[in-house]
């Protein structure tokens, strides 16, 4: 079970192709897998359906798959924060399915517990419910929302083992675990590849049976909105 | 004369008890934390995070550690993390006592309108239907009227929905409404504000 | 928000009412909330509905409860451990649903995430599909389960912080985390609380905003099946 | 001579590949662990654990860390531990190669019960009927035929189901049998076991 690779190329080999469906973890620009999409920019591989929070911003994250116009189809809750995106939409060249936030995170896990379909009552009665199955329990309407099962899952975390058990640092865990549980193959990006048996097994947020390989390396880890106080005002 | 956005942050501080777990939204709801005093209110950020702290000082930022708006916070001696499915499971499954939020418009039926302008903004929900389906009480936080003078108050939304008959009370620049039967009911009006006022500047019904 | 609560019966005060849905924690006897079942055996409280992986053995754990013949009825997916259990439901004394052990720790999730009914291919062509409605996913047949919402659930962490923030040791975390979820109110014993501050963020598994009422207390931790090895044969 | 127990094991492991994270029922399939030699495999115990260690010396006993038959076990270097409801998901959700169970009766369109006698044992199916309906490859380790000398491998299940057309491969004391399209195949006989030993003892089509 060897799961390191040597690089993000090496990690995705044999595994893109045009057409393929991506789930991507990360918020904003928070815990994205920046190698991994850097690695899929090289790579060209086009027509690309991925579910992700957001799109990164012009520029950075998966905001490089726009410009490059590798990407067909999002699945997003946010896109505000990147005018490439606009444009694409809003010319029709690129398609957006909104998923409210929650519910692409459910999506997500149930893909990856093997449910293929949930009932929420998130987006009754808005345009979010328009074509899907509406049921009541208990006197309340809820709609369906179908699993995600993406071909491959591109996370980042903190550290990782070498069979893949890996923490995350606060909120850089966000969509990660859910995204990686439903890729078909899951490769993941660490900040630190560390010995197995270094992790405590009780402080692992995602076991190592859903990760498949594995990279380490260098990581920008933008920041979108500095804010700040002066310490005075403490 | 009408509340500022502080006052109005400050209005809607009023609306938490002791010991809840609360979601802010972006623009004035944000500044209801400033507002809390002794209460013990743990705010949550939807992105994964309980117990969010104040913007670290100048050189201590941690680009791991970011609330929903993507802002730089800090942690407090209580917080704790998660994942994005645990933390709209918690918003989901009622948890979390309120939502403050702000709106583009509100409906005298509860109807909420905060995510979209066909043609013009289409940055997405983010969170906030799952929030508005969830939370045990909404409440929003807006000015009266937009910039033309309009009312946001109205019979019916006509911009596309964000959640229907989720809004609980609706804290204005005018004063505080809440949905009930029928209609809006006043609850207070801002300082200095009278009930006229407030009536012409609404064009819900109110009972 | 005070949550810390001097005894199980204080913790438990106003909670407990005839006829009440309870979910338990625990696995075996591995995690289970000793203190608080002996609090309600205690109280005399019945026509206990409970969610439980299990029930016990004969005279610890919820066994207690059957013997004081308590519970009216069942959710659980193993109950082979437990003389009187059988006694009791043979008899017609008490009702019993068979959940697989899968789908009932999933229903918890679902009820405490507001998911009230979820798709698994769990049970489809058994005994356990009668009756729930069968859908078709991608040409495969799920069966809809609901989520379980328990008046008050009972559950049992290693440490807590006063504001309920917990983590749980080895496999004793078990059914305790989705219990806790699906509860209107989850009340809590621990081995050690600890002041606020002192659990890292990032290794909380469960977080204080499903926890109301904490206690802390001695358990026993039964073993129940006590398995070794010598150490010659290592 | 038909296999023992320990040969049933042992012929088991091979069907383990290297990387694999499998789940082993009670009885036979627990001695498999035993024969995986120099294979990476790791063991999940539906309770909440991946990475499942053997017995624990006698005085070590952790009451915190068992099994999902209850049993006293240890961990290893590589072990994780999660909650019943993350630990089925990766059942449910096909993260799990293998599962090598027991069975009362197989029948040749890979219908399994291994849970239920009515009226005599009622104990429940456990984590039986999520593991045959999520995991990747479903192995059944048993007896050809019960103590009775009735076939154990028929046509149609008589007792209750754990699951329909989950079997995959049938490892008994008399041979290896897979489910293929109209009835069952022999891939292997035990050493000194004939095909019509095997066949006399089935009452499945083998085709």
């Amino acid at each position: 079970m060897q799961k390191v690779y040597g690089s993000a190329a090496e990690a995705l080999d044999g595994l893109l192709f045009d057409g393929m469906f991506i789930a991507a973890g990360g918020f904003g620009l928070c815990g994205i897998p920046e190698l991994l999409i850097d690695a899929i920019v090289e790579s060209g591989t086009k027509d690309l359906t991925i579910a992700s929070n957001n799109c990164g911003v012009d520029g950075f994250g998966l905001g490089k798959l726009l410009d490059t116009k590798q990407i067909k189809k999002m699945l997003s809750s946010y896109v505000g924060e990147n005018a490439e995106f606009m444009r694409q939409y809003l010319s029709g060249e690129l398609e957006l399915e909104f998923n409210p936030q929650g519910t692409l995170a459910e999506r997500m896990r149930a893909g990856g517990c093997g449910i293929p379909g949930f009932y929420t009552a998130t987006g009754v009665g808005t345009v979010i419910a328009e074509g899907k199955e509406v049921k009541s329990f208990g006197g309340k309407d809820y709609i369906l929302e179908e699993g995600i099962f993406a071909d491959v899952a591109i996370v980042k975390a903190w550290k990782a083992d070498e069979t893949g058990n890996c923490v995350f640092r606060k909120t850089a865990r966000n969509f990660n675990p859910p995204a990686a549980m439903c890729g078909k193959v899951c490769v993941m990006e660490v900040e630190e590849i560390v010995p197995t048996g270094s992790l405590d097994p009780d402080h692992i947020h995602l076991p190592g049976i859903y990760v498949h390989r594995i990279i380490q390396g260098e990581h920008e880890k933008r920041i979108e909105q500095r804010t700040t106080r002066k310490k005075e005002d403490a | 004369m009408p509340w500022d956005r502080n006052q109005m942050a400050a209005r809607a501080a009023d609306e938490l008890e002791d010991g809840w777990y609360v979601n802010l939204g972006i623009g004035i709801p944000t500044l209801v934390a400033n507002y809390v005093g002794d209460k013990d209110i743990t705010l949550q950020s939807e992105n994964g995070m309980l117990g969010m702290g104040p913007f670290p000082f100048e050189g201590e930022e941690d680009p791991d550690l970011i609330n929903a708006g993507k802002q730089t916070i800090t942690e407090l001696r209580r917080t704790s993390y998660f994942d994005s499915a645990t933390s709209f499971g918690m918003i989901r499954g009622g948890k979390i006592a309120a939502a403050i939020l702000g709106a583009m418009e509100v409906a005298e039926n509860g109807d909420l309108a905060n995510w979209m302008i066909p043609g013009k903004l289409v940055k997405g929900m983010g969170g906030a239907m799952d929030l508005v389906a969830g939370v045990g009480r909404v409440i929003v936080v807006m000015d009266h009227t937009n910039k033309h003078g309009d009312s946001k108050v109205l019979k019916e939304c006509t911009l596309p929905l964000t959640g229907t008959g989720v809004v609980d009370r609706i804290i204005t620049n005018l004063g505080v409404l809440d949905v009930v039967e029928g209609g809006l009911k006043i609850v207070e009006l801002a300082d200095g504000v009278t009930e006229e006022e407030l009536r012409a500047a609404t064009q819900a019904t109110i009972v």
